[in-house]
């Protein structure tokens, strides 16, 4: 065998390997559902439990006889916290497995990662965490809060019930926070708040040494007005920031944090006995007093076979996202992109805080938004619950992004319309 | 040191010896004393926010010490109504229920079904109302820790009606430190109140003298409603409080770059072992310390559901089991992969960070990917002053523990004869071996002291960070910067370097922020590696590169 | 002269490879494009995109054979300079968007409208210019490797302790480019790219062009690797690997010749960021993560370093096993990818290449290598344990 | 004698007062030594006397603390590095023997000759007519020509002790500093060691550090006796051989 055979059978079998799946066609008598989650990697902590979600949600429908007369199959592959690799996984789950819809991510990297991909092979993609806004796409639904739906009624309710004048702003150093926080600026101040009483601080990625931090906000909240934190801070991160402010006697009554990224999942790894008080802003709890939740609760403790496992506002999300594309593929009798695209828009289902959510033009849904404070439970004691809120994906408060709207109801069919200027953007001038 | 003895616990105590004694506290004089109260506590049923802080504000004006119980358990969240009359009750869970007990008398009313009672809702705003309402009704309590605790509540949540109550009570205080607490609580009070300005100069220099970042608080706080002739008397106790917090501020941060390079040693000095005196580039080392992590949290959940007594203990008894446990791994690593790459130190790094991908996935598999619970026993939890500063207990024990590792791994590799096997074998392999060493189960043990050490950080990591199976690798990285900066080999370089590259990331963080400063850190370590290519505690001359 | 030194490259091996990888880089596209979609023979778009992937990290992964190969010098950073191509050639593709961006704005990329940037950085302008954009692919990353490399080989720092600082290097760049106030997109990066000199990245045509530039560049970078390595040059760097202080006794700089062969290799990997990024559609700060680098080794020791050909097959093998075992075993790949790495380091010490070409060489001279290593192996461990005291 | 500055106008290599210390340990302790235009010079000494060190400080490996090291009276050693000393005309062979193992006895040689070494010039460069003929001089009075495409790894001990003098004749060096190089040697091995160093000092000045009393004798040159990081004597091997001090450092024990 000469060298250059050796190599091209090596060559060869690596082709295959990677299109080894490629015969395995969907089967008459199924639908195929992507589910793109990274089970390792940094994410896997989060996402795991989504894709367990999925699995469940599936399993239910198929219980009640599946979709249109089929059984639903999921397909469960592994971006491995990888961003160009989730654009790979998208390719694979679309072309490949010809999946009817995926629901995944988790980070807006990852979500920035596939959308060309949707948009190019015209999929479908739900997406269930909290972003920063700042995007529509005609492939992409949102199901979870935009920051119209976490931040600002957030910063509303402090200020309010709890009389905060002034205002530390932190968050891990990447563009959620950033968005979310120029947004929060932009709107305190025009709420009267002066910008010396606005602090603003990043920190890295996972960041695990917060003295100085927690010393500064002490400092900062020390100025004889009241103050409150407002945490953009990314899951890994929380843990030691929660800790240090417990150990350095920071008590929710002195100065309350209040967080966009802690749910119940993220409590779960921490004694919450010194954060009883502190806050969090979410579209659901664990303890939402609601027969369809306790259900909900129910099932998941019996399908993950824990009944410590704890539910969380991205479940919800998912949840919402399934059924109301279940409700959307129904309606249209099949599960073709555009049909199902065209079916969903106004499409009502119940949300898990005993309401309905209605997928709205914008690719986003109405929910209500519920400030929670931490029990030593671990739970969220429910402080306020608004009326369902319409999630705003081009902020009011950014000076480029007030004036676009995003409607895909024909025949607008535009993500970004321009209402000053008249002209639906990112398709030339 | 107050704050070592669980808040909880002392309050409860307090309060129990308040409900006996109750009777014999003496009433003031007062314009609600005399309402009954109970009425109050049911119009809390109906009431909003705002409403319930009012309430609240009354209660508090009835003086009645017997009031506390009712009002401790509304900031716990125990107060509920019963939704068939809207009576309030204080309620502790029993079974599917609640045990129902009256807020004034505390007597029975029975019990009443889960779905039969509303809690009554609580935010942050009312616990503060509460806390100074407590306060005011437990100054003259006859335990001396509740005292402190009522003083410090006034002062943490001044308040113009606590006025009186303080001086009655600042007039009977026998105990020097609640004497003085109490003081410094009627100053901040008198702030708020309509007492005449020369009272009001006086109490500004009382806060003063009190010093720290809160009086500067409520001096700026108080500052606006003042009197206009105070402003400079207020201005000239703020300046010179300020100057006077500068130097510890200074103090604080070396703590905190201290505190940090604890923990960087701590996270290190396993490597320095594995790395630095074997030269195994040994990439599955933060997978120990999640390992030791781990142990600790089974540890933990052992204890919790069979020797609740024992939570306290719960470090002490994991450090022993995570010694051994991630000393056992290091064996079976060494002894089925690393043995047959000596020699071959590049190649550690590609096999150990496959056995590090195989860990992680293991530990993935078993306890799942999310953060674990590890709980910090009393011991850990709180801080104390030192001046102006403010110690944590946690970093505390962290540092003193690191250091203690550090001296007692010092001690094993200079003065046992497994030490001296160790470095005879790492230093002439064959040599050592014809004069009888079985260097192959010294390289073992040896990988496994390295391996049981990281563990053993991991005990302590815990303690700070998340435990998810993704915690060795947040450390790796940093583990060898301190190894390669401080020597490779050389034990006190890696507790120099730990504790350098603390304090200097800390005393750049404030300056260009978190992220920045940790760039900086990592581009000085390159240049510094530029100066000195062999770290900062090198040999020289020739043996080195032989 | 030069043709000597081109000539030299063309050896057997080599010349076989080439043909191979070009005939790839034609025929893949080729059955793409011009068979009908259930044909037996068509390779759906997704395949090519996917080992158009593959290739380029093929190429990344012979830049590190060739310091590390050959050289000896472990850099832990390669990914950086893949990175850093990638962002030049993200860049070029930002600035082609133009006025069709979500927000309209002609100039700015959206992420810069929404973070309220009033202009351009400095450092964004010409690279709306294809030629200077492929220009700064090469220069960045070169540039930022001649830098590293004139102080860290002058200092003469070697074997951990570069490899380590190397490591220091991607991690410092990591959290540099996560900050969104570097003008980089932050963690989100670069995305949503339009077209590459006027045609669409999406369209099939394209991505057949880009595969088959990945497929030319690898067979390029593969014969200047191949003339490098057979030239004197060549020799003086394995000279290095081996010897170093020999070289330098002998009056070679090997200040120079470390810096030379670490500025080609670091182009090397900027090219195959540039064209890595075009193909997955995304460049972030992902990337520069110190353990995609750390993979870039593996690779590289699973196809056998020191050996031309075998980074490109380590590369492509790990890179495809990867692709098959998330999709098919998602719960449990990390176990097969972990047990790779460890039974390749021990029983494929060479690689799969190295271990092939030794079979062809005397059996005399795999034990005298051998021995000859592992008393290389115990004159090291004696310098780690003299250091230890 | 002569005066210092006419020892030092004759000087092929010059060192005066040359110390250096390694944490605190003197390794070298104001050292002089000066060797003449083709001169053959036998160093020995006991362990840690400084042979190496001096060496090293020759060659440009370590920078002495204080002192003067001048080439040729004019080039101060001290300022260069170890390819500049190289370049200069000084060429080193190591205790261990040290060859490039994974090219073979041609190749090893080939690097080793004394042509441009820059990057460029090495990329582009092929072998002339003249550099074949040159190596197979040296392949000839190495008494490798029969082994020339043996990779060096495969050589014995001894052999690549030669290969390694080899290489440092295609250096062309005007100095030679040798580092027991008959260490692990059979006698006949020694023997014929002996007669190629003295071959090659006939055209070029030859530094020898040995143990070997008997191959210093078969050599016999003068002998420079190091202890302690500096000179203890100096004379024919007889003179030094019988001085009360070099016995109870060196040869006494």
């Amino acid at each position: 065998m000469t060298f250059k055979s050796k190599l091209g059978g090596a060559l060869l079998a690596a082709v295959m390997s990677t299109t080894a799946l490629q015969g395995a066609f969907a089967a008459d008598d199924t639908i195929k559902i992507g589910v793109l989650h990274s089970l390792s990697g940094t994410m896997a902590i989060s996402e795991t439990t989504l894709k367990d979600v999925m699995l469940m949600l599936i399993a239910e429908q198929n219980k009640k006889g599946g979709v249109l007369g089929k059984k639903l199959e999921a397909v469960v592959v592994d971006p491995a916290s990888d961003w160009p690799l989730f654009a790979e996984k998208a390719r694979q789950l679309i072309s490949k497995d010809k999946v009817a819809a995926v629901f995944g991510c988790w980070t807006s990297s990852s979500r920035k990662s596939v959308l060309p991909v949707f948009e190019e092979l015209n999929s479908i993609l739900f997406y269930p965490v909290q972003y920063e806004g700042e995007e529509s796409s005609r492939n992409i639904f949102y199901t979870g809060a935009a920051p119209n739906q976490q931040a600002i009624p957030a910063v509303d309710y402090l200020a309010k019930e709890e009389g905060v004048k002034r205002w530390v702003l932190a968050g891990t150093d990447y563009v959620y926070p950033q968005t979310t926080n120029k947004i929060l600026k932009a709107y305190l101040m025009s709420k009267g708040v002066a910008e010396s009483d606005i602090m603003i601080n990043y920190t890295p990625f996972g960041h695990s040494d917060w003295q100085t931090i927690v010393s500064d906000i002490k400092k900062f909240g020390s100025a004889g007005k009241k103050t409150a934190v407002v945490s953009t801070i990314n899951g890994d991160a929380n843990v030691p920031f929660y800790k240090e402010l417990g150990n350095q006697g920071i008590k929710a009554e002195d100065i309350p944090v209040v967080a966009f990224s802690v749910g119940e999942e993220e409590l779960a790894g921490l004694d919450t006995k010194p954060l009883v008080g502190h806050l969090a802003a979410w579209n659901y709890f664990q303890s939402v007093d609601a027969d369809v939740n306790a259900e909900f609760i129910k099932e998941w403790k019996a399908f993950t076979k824990n009944d410590k496992r704890v539910t969380n506002d991205p479940m919800e999300a998912a949840y919402i996202g399934f059924n109301a594309w279940v409700k959307a593929v129904e309606a249209a009798g099949t599960t073709n992109t555009d049909a199902v695209l065209d079916s969903i828009i106004g499409v009502s289902v119940p949300n898990l805080s005993g309401g309905t959510s209605t997928v709205m033009p914008n690719h986003h849904i109405t929910k209500p938004v519920l400030i929670g404070e931490i029990q030593a439970d671990g739970q969220f004691d429910i402080v306020q619950e608004t009326a369902p809120v319409v999630g705003d994906e081009w902020s009011d408060y950014l000076p480029d992004s007030k004036n676009l709207i995003s409607d895909w109801r024909k025949p607008m069919s535009c993500g970004n319309f321009n209402v000053a200027s008249g002209k639906c953007g990112g398709k030339g001038s | 040191m107050t704050s070592k003895v669980p808040f909880r616990v002392l309050q409860s105590l307090g309060l129990l010896l308040c409900l006996m004694f109750s009777f014999a506290a003496p009433s003031h004089a007062q314009s609600s004393v005399g309402t009954d109260p109970k009425p109050l506590f049911d119009q809390l049923a109906k009431a909003d926010f705002a409403e319930a802080e009012k309430l609240i504000g009354q209660l508090a004006a009835t003086g009645d010490a017997r009031l506390v119980p009712a009002l401790n358990a509304f900031s716990e969240g125990d107060l509920y109504f019963r939704k068939s009359d809207s009576l309030v009750f204080i309620g502790k869970v029993a079974g599917s229920s609640y045990e129902l007990t009256d807020p004034v008398t505390g007597a029975s009313a029975g019990q009443a079904a889960k779905n039969a009672v509303t809690k009554i809702k609580i935010n942050n705003s009312l616990r503060r109302v509460i806390r100074s309402a407590m306060g005011g009704l437990t100054l003259m309590s006859p335990d001396r820790g509740v005292r402190l605790q009522a003083a410090d509540a006034v002062l943490r949540s001044p308040s113009a009606e606590n006025l009186e109550l303080l001086e009655t009570a600042i007039s009977k205080e026998t105990d020097g430190e609640v004497k003085a607490r109490m003081v410094e609580a009627r100053a901040v009070s008198l702030l708020s109140s309509d007492r005449s300005i020369d009272e009001k100069r006086a109490a500004i220099q009382t806060i003063k003298n009190y010093g720290g970042r809160n009086a500067i608080g409520i001096l700026m706080g108080a500052s606006a409603s003042l009197d206009p002739s105070l402003k400079g008397d207020v201005d000239a106790a703020i300046a010179s409080i300020e100057s006077g917090q500068r130097l510890w501020d200074v103090g604080q941060n070396v703590w905190y770059g201290v505190s940090l390079g604890s923990v960087l040693l701590l996270a290190a000095i396993g490597l320095a072992i594995t790395f630095g005196v074997m030269g195994i580039i040994n990439m599955a080392h933060g997978e120990m310390v999640m390992l030791g992590a781990y142990s600790t949290f089974v540890v933990q959940q052992v204890i919790r559901d069979h020797a609740p007594g024992l939570f306290d203990w719960s470090l002490a008894i994991a450090l022993p089991v995570a010694f051994l446990v991630t000393g056992a791994v290091g064996l079976v690593i060494e002894r089925g992969v690393i043995r047959f790459l000596y020699g071959r130190p590049l190649e550690t790094l590609l096999a150990t960070w496959g056995v590090s991908l195989i860990l992680q996935q293991t530990i993935r598999s078993l306890f799942g990917p999310t953060n674990q619970e590890v709980g910090n026993p009393s011991w850990m939890s709180g801080s104390f002053p030192v001046g102006g500063m403010t110690i944590t207990w946690n970093r505390m024990w962290i540092i003193a523990f690191s250091l203690s590792i550090f001296v007692a791994l010092l001690v094993v590799m200079k003065k046992s004869s497994f030490g001296l096997n160790m470095r005879a074998v790492t230093q002439n392999r064959r040599m050592a071996s014809s004069m009888g060493i079985r260097t192959p189960w010294v390289d073992a043990f040896t990988f496994a002291l390295g391996s049981g050490i990281a563990g053993i950080a991991g005990v302590a990591l815990s303690q700070i960070d998340n435990v998810s199976p993704n915690l060795g690798q947040s450390y790796i990285i940093d583990s060898f910067m301190v190894v390669v900066f401080g020597g490779v080999g050389n034990l006190w370089g890696t507790l120099v370097g730990a504790l350098s590259l603390g304090v200097l990331n800390k005393f750049l963080e404030p300056s260009v922020g978190a992220v920045l400063g940790k760039i900086l850190v990592l581009v000085l370590i390159i240049l510094f590696i530029q100066k000195r290519p062999r770290g900062l505690f090198a040999l020289k001359g020739r043996a080195v590169e032989a | 002269m030069i043709s000597g030194f081109v000539f030299r490259a063309l050896e057997g091996r080599i010349v076989a490879a080439v043909g191979i990888l070009l005939g790839i880089g034609i025929l893949v596209p080729a059955l793409n494009l011009l068979t009908p979609p259930d044909s037996a023979l068509h390779i759906p778009t997704y395949a090519m995109s996917l080992f158009g992937k593959y290739l380029c990290y093929a190429l990344l992964a012979l830049a590190l054979d060739l310091v590390w190969g050959y050289c000896g010098i472990l850099s832990l950073g390669h990914g950086a300079f893949f990175a850093l191509g990638g962002y030049a050639m993200g860049m070029y593709l930002m600035r082609q968007i133009g006025p069709r961006g979500v927000y309209g704005n002609p100039i700015l990329p959206d992420f810069m409208v929404f973070l309220n940037y009033k202009e351009l950085p400095w450092f964004w302008h010409g690279f709306d210019w294809f030629v200077f954009a492929m220009a700064m692919v090469i220069v960045v990353p070169g540039l930022l490797a001649f830098i590293f490399g004139w102080f860290a080989f002058r200092s003469r720092v070697n074997g951990v302790y570069l490899s380590i600082i190397t490591q220091a290097m991607t991690y410092a760049l990591l959290l540099a480019f996560f900050r969104n106030d570097m003008g980089f997109g932050g963690n989100n990066g670069l995305t949503d790219f339009k077209d590459i000199l006027g045609f669409s990245v999406q369209a099939d045509g394209t991505r057949a062009v880009l595969f088959f530039m990945s497929a030319l560049m690898l067979s390029l970078c593969l014969i200047l690797a191949s003339a490098i390595v057979r030239s004197k040059f060549g020799k003086v760097l394995v000279g290095v690997r081996d010897a170093e202080s020999r070289v330098r006794f002998l009056g070679f700089r090997v200040e120079n010749i470390k810096l030379f062969t670490f500025v080609v290799s670091a182009m090397m990997a900027g090219i195959a960021g540039a064209l890595f990024v075009p193909q997955v559609g995304i460049i972030n700060p992902g990337e520069f993560a110190p353990a995609n680098s750390i993979e870039v080794v593996v690779w590289t020791a699973v196809g056998g370093r020191g050996t031309l050909i075998g980074p490109i097959i380590g590369a492509i093998l790990v890179n495809g096993g990867k692709s098959f075992f998330t999709g098919a075993f998602p719960e449990i790949w990390l176990f097969a990818l972990g047990g790779l790495f460890i039974a390749v380091t021990l029983f494929l010490p060479k690689g799969i290449v190295g271990t092939i070409q030794h079979g062809f060489k005397a059996r005399k001279a795999l034990k005298a290598a051998a021995d000859a290593e592992k008393g290389r192996g115990d004159a090291a461990a004696v310098a780690q344990a003299q250091a230890a005291e | 004698m002569n005066t210092i500055s006419e020892t030092r106008q004759k000087s092929l290599l010059y060192l005066e007062n040359v110390s250096v210390s390694f944490d605190g340990f003197k390794a070298l302790n104001s050292l002089s030594f000066v060797v003449e235009p083709g001169e053959l010079r036998a160093i020995i000494g006991p362990n840690g006397a400084g042979k190496t060190t001096m060496m090293d400080i020759i060659t440009g490996k370590t920078r002495p603390d204080t002192g003067t090291v001048l080439f040729e009276d004019a080039i101060d050693l001290t300022k260069k590095d170890e390819a500049d000393i190289a370049q200069l005309g000084i060429g080193r062979k190591f205790q261990k023997p040290t060859v490039f193992e994974s090219h073979t006895v041609w190749d090893n040689l080939e690097l080793a000759l004394n042509r441009s070494r820059g990057v460029f010039a090495t990329l582009f460069y092929t072998l002339s007519p003249e550099d074949k003929a040159r190596i197979e001089e040296i392949l000839e009075t190495i008494r490798m020509t029969h082994r020339k495409n043996e990779y060096a790894a495969n050589l014995s001990h001894g052999q690549k002790q030669w290969l390694e003098i080899g290489m440092l004749l295609a250096q062309e060096p005007k100095l030679l500093l040798v580092d027991e190089p008959v260490a692990g040697m059979t006698d006949a091995e020694t023997a014929e060691t002996a007669v190629l160093l003295k071959e090659i000092a006939k055209t070029r000045s030859v530094v020898v550090v040995e143990h070997d009393m008997g191959f210093i004798r078969e050599l016999g040159v003068k002998v420079t006796c190091l202890a302690e990081g500096s000179v203890l004597a100096e004379g024919s091997i007889d003179f030094v051989s019988n001085d009360p001090k070099v016995i109870e450092n060196y040869l006494g024990r």
